[in-house]
């Protein structure tokens, strides 16, 4: 990479472009890692409900020290808050609400997002690590969009926009948008079209580090 | 800002056309959404599809709307009334479809429309003639059916309490069908007896949380009656 | 029927005979009809706790005109009363009660019972007639015990106790008893048992309006 | 009378044998039976299989059920935990066996059984490794696999308030996998925070009707910790 190389997003930069996207009254499940950042960057001027899978809907920040409430806990095993007009249910009803199509959104992250929209997510594949999967694979298959929110390649310089997934599945053809440390990515169904490149990236830089075709928007 | 009320009946119901199925809550007098059901009635539609545990009634407008011609079929477990012999006029004259479905498959294809599940596996029916015709599967030496989700255009429902977001409440047996009818269909519409302040309802007491509710109409209609 | 015959039981007898073997702590739907009278007879001495399809558990006895709660009506749609302890739910989880073998007694009337314990309850078969089926397939494929009360035989003589139903059937092999108006009838892998002749009754004066084989205890 | 409170530990456990499967209510640490879990531990059993959603955490006597070797096997979505390897050490030495379900069809599974519903058709895990050897099926154009109810022989779970019925209420996100849980075993066991009279729960206020539960032990230990 050459010196004039443009900085990549950060974290919270690529939350905030993301949160910036979504539109007043949507309901939201967000993963746990950078798509938890998103709730920081929603504007005051939107009123966006998030759900967490263990069974809460109006989901607000995170309480002070002084105002935990102990049984009241996220997705994520940490202690939130409610909004007014917050409910809470059991965790048939919550995959319910994931599954029968109801959230507008979920935010994920990913290890890689393929060409037509299939996610991996949940494994590396490697057989000794403990394998978990939690709610990905309902809320994968299940909102009416899934946005991922990740790097744009790996550490080591690979592609996590590829045109087939090595690693497993997590849910087959359900990613709508890519959100990425250079890019903005939809996934339609000619494949991946550049919608945005982060400030300083060209098309030509974006589709070089993307592994598969790059259609202009 | 989310705000889920509507001010009239014509916005409660707009986009219900022709043709379209429709989920009703209620059992018996109780938790039926009785003016939105008149509204629909006044409507001059044709050849909807009514899904409700009862059809036969007298009360809530439901007369009026077979009257008027407006129902081509009805899906129900209990059409017949000991008040009102309209249904069974005129499904007697072929004026009318029925599918009768077991009570509790009825309950379980709707709530499976809302929660996502294509289809199911039940006992219930097995063997009789309303599992006729059904793929049939013995699943733990039991004879089960496969029954799929009900899937509808408009659900219309009735609340004891709403607020802006959608969330409600119910009342004693006023709370049967409507709360799996929340999210079964593409349009959920739902008279509600009282309006509540966001988070007047406790988060542990919301029945329906507001996810599932597109349109909300305020009816102090009063108590129901037999 | 010589001029000796006793008489059959009435409608509150069969209920309150039923009642007298409904052991305290069952949870139990009555169903429409002389199944609804078994209410009136379990003793103070037991606590039987009622459930409605419409939603209720722990119905009381019917209110006094004064007393009326509109929003409060059971399966048959009649005003009822709530008892302390008493919850109320919505249709789909009624039915998992039902469904998932929660209920320990189902009563319910009937047009015919056979032998292998099929149940026809629900339709006459006749084409004109409005069929409504209600909880009926629910209960009696759902309940742990299903136990039938009817008269022992059609106005015009006719056993409805049978070898084989010709009503169209309800549930295939769930009654496990028939209380008649002239004896209490177990329904076992051998076929129907005598457990009880009403007062009077003989074992062979049941079996002559039994149309299947009855069994001695 | 109906009198569901038992006065031990020993009692609210007992038949509970070796080789029994154990639906354990709780997501994180809130919810979660935390001296059920102890005295399971105690008991010195073997061959256990433990349906949870998570189930590596280091709270409630977790780490220890699984340190005695009482468990074989793990039906869970996320065994992994920030806090305790005592699982992932397990798992990688071949001393318990993973069974890993998406966390809506573990609950969808374990309601089903409640329900009665021995198998229902889910579009969550068609086309990956954790569907795959199950029947698959396009419905309405969708991959779905079929998936079976999860029974149980004991459930444990912890309540807010619970009367001698067996009624329950849950806190907040306590509610999580409890309610479904009850009923899904042939025993359900429950600890509760409060104990009510008959009545002091407003029917419309019961998340878990009395007709689910068995046994209710009186654990008032207070706020749960992360």
């Amino acid at each position: 990479m050459s010196e004039t190389q443009p900085k990549p997003l950060t974290r919270e930069q690529m939350a905030a472009r993301l949160a910036q996207d979504i539109p007043d009254g949507w309901f939201v499940n967000l993963g746990i890692g950078v798509p938890t950042l998103v709730s920081n960057y929603v504007g005051a001027d939107k009123e966006v409900i998030f759900h967490s899978e263990n069974g809460l809907l109006g989901v607000g920040p995170a309480p002070d020290e002084d105002h935990v409430e102990p049984w009241l806990i996220n997705a994520g095993k940490q202690y939130v808050t409610l909004l007014p007009g917050a409910s809470t249910f059991n965790s048939a009803e919550s995959f319910g609400i994931i599954r029968g199509g109801h959230l507008d959104l979920a935010v994920l992250g990913g290890y890689e997002v393929a060409e037509n929209g299939d996610l991996a997510n949940w494994s590396t594949g490697a057989n000794d690590a403990g394998p978990a999967v939690g709610g990905a694979m309902d809320l994968g298959a299940g909102a009416k969009q899934v946005w991922v929110v990740m790097d744009h390649t790996t550490k080591q310089g690979v592609s996590k926009l590829v045109e087939k997934c090595t690693y497993p599945l997590t849910a087959l053809g359900s990613v709508t948008r890519v959100y990425t440390n250079i890019a903005v990515i939809d996934v339609t169904k000619d494949g991946f079209v550049l919608r945005e490149a982060a400030p300083g990236w060209t098309f030509e830089e974006v589709q070089a580090r993307t592994g598969a075709r790059l259609l202009r928007a | 800002m989310i705000n889920k009320f509507v001010p009239d009946m014509e916005t409660a119901l707009a986009g219900l056309n022709d043709g379209a199925t429709i989920l009703m809550g209620g059992f018996g007098s109780v938790g039926q959404p009785v003016q939105l059901v008149d509204h629909i009635a006044d409507m001059g539609l044709k050849n909807l599809t009514l899904i409700a545990n009862n059809a036969g009634a007298a009360f809530g407008g439901m007369t009026k709307l077979l009257q008027t011609g407006a129902i081509g079929k009805v899906v129900c477990s209990y059409p017949r009334s000991s008040n009102s012999t309209v249904f069974i006029d005129l499904y007697r004259e072929g004026k009318i479809q029925l599918e009768l479905v077991p009570q509790g498959t009825l309950a379980e294809r709707i709530r499976a429309a809302s929660a996502g599940i294509p289809a199911f596996f039940t006992p219930t029916g097995a063997g009789t003639q309303l599992g006729a015709g059904k793929e049939t599967r013995e699943i733990n030496g039991r004879l089960c059916v496969l029954e799929t989700a009900i899937h509808a255009d408009f659900a219309v429902l009735e609340a004891w309490e709403a607020d802006r977001w959608g969330n409600l409440t119910y009342k004693l047996s006023g709370q049967n069908f409507n709360p799996i009818m929340a999210g079964a269909a593409a349009v959920t519409v739902v008279q509600t007896q009282h309006v509540r302040e966001l988070g007047e309802i406790h988060p542990d007491a919301v029945k329906t949380p507001g996810i599932y509710v597109d349109r909300v109409i305020h009816v102090p209609y009063g108590d129901p009656t037999l």
